[in-house]
């Protein structure tokens, strides 16, 4: 299985990922992939910028770790992240997880799996600044929740 | 010697992101540690008043039961909210 | 909720699509897409090139009750799917759904959703060209039993 | 009249895509029709014969035991295949 992780400033462009990833790999017949967007309001505020900071080095390897962990439980062929960091407005893409696979069940599967996992395990935080200011963004329980799913279903 | 980071709204209220310091001997989990630093008081103290306080030992996420010895790079922060 | 269906042999672009998706509705946080693609080898053979077939009329009307039924269920901004008709090699793309949404839960589930009832409810038929000469594909019991995924979760 | 379409292995069997065609009166529902169809023999019979067989009444997929009634659209085909 090929992947690829990156934590950048930079914006990506999702055709050229998801066709980098299956370039030359034409038994995958199934891309699964997952965008997330910076809001315009969050927990009733409103939302004019954020500031997405992390932890060098660590970021990296919590990331391959999840990516792994997701590899070992379905046939995939390839998965790609990129998570930016630094200064982005509401409508910028955040984050990107894509995963190919023979078929679509397991596409699906580990690129939410990935997405659950690196909500709560990668070292990343939001800082908002809202009408009233700036604000560090609470984790949400249901972020907690959602790796119950993954526990009950698969006994991880 | 012992590498401690903060991350976050944590870095902000103890007004640094990382210090170097000598591993005091009785100080031998991650919850110790962060007594120990708490118990500067001041600012410090918000290290003992974080709601959900998340670590690290060696960039890995570990409870704060996690021994820790000298080398090590341990980690305070809030609960993550990447994504 | 915003949704838009084609049917065309025209390939079409990833990100302009899921750009054209979230203009402009900046309470979109989450972008779920699948996109599915010709494999070079089914069932034991290789494949040359595929032509797919499909019943005018009917097939938008399907896909259109499909997005539909998935709007019902879950919180969505928009959806978008486009499915290709007529001659492709290995390697091309055939089918997108893109669904935005609030948060990804929602997203991830309808997107699932929509491929699912496409694949068994949708008026599309493949046939391939192999080393073994041309054959219509057959429909797979895995498909059947994707839908029971759903019946079992949200009692459809 | 009614209209009657096949598609993919159906209609190469068939060898035609559509024909239109008097409701006969006995005729009632889509497995009638089926019958009377398969019952001209000779490539009709792959209607009797196909496995699993698929039907659309007005482009709504439906059971074979669906009432059909004059100025129906009704379509043959196999189980779908695309995505």
């Amino acid at each position: 299985m090929k992947s690829s992780v990156s934590v950048q400033e930079a914006d990506f462009d999702l055709s050229a990922e998801v066709r980098a990833l299956t370039a030359g790999e034409l038994s995958a017949g199934a891309v699964a992939s997952f965008v997330g967007l910076v809001r315009d309001n969050n927990d009733g505020a409103g939302v004019a910028d954020m500031t997405l900071e992390h932890y060098p080095g660590m970021t990296e390897k919590a990331l391959n770790e999840i990516v792994a962990k997701a590899a070992d439980r379905w046939e995939l062929l390839g998965v790609r992240v990129i998570h930016r960091v630094g200064y982005l407005k509401p409508g910028e893409q955040i984050v990107l997880v894509a995963v190919s696979s023979p078929h679509r069940g397991n596409a699906f599967a580990a690129c939410e799996f990935i997405m659950d996992y690196l909500k709560t395990q990668a070292p990343f935080w939001k800082k908002e600044s809202t009408s009233e200011g700036g604000r560090w963004v609470d984790a949400r329980d249901s972020d907690e929740s959602a790796l119950d799913k993954w526990k009950d279903q698969i006994g991880l | 010697m012992i590498t401690v980071l903060f991350f976050a709204g944590l870095r902000e209220a103890v007004g640094t992101s990382s210090e170097s310091l000598a591993l005091p001997s009785e100080v031998n989990t991650v919850a110790a540690l962060r007594d120990h630093l708490a118990g500067r008081g001041d600012k410090w103290s918000a290290l003992a008043s974080a709601k959900n306080l998340r670590a690290a030992v060696n960039q890995d996420m570990v409870p704060l039961t996690t021994a820790i010895k000298d080398g090590d790079e341990i980690a305070f922060f809030p609960p993550v909210t990447g994504g």
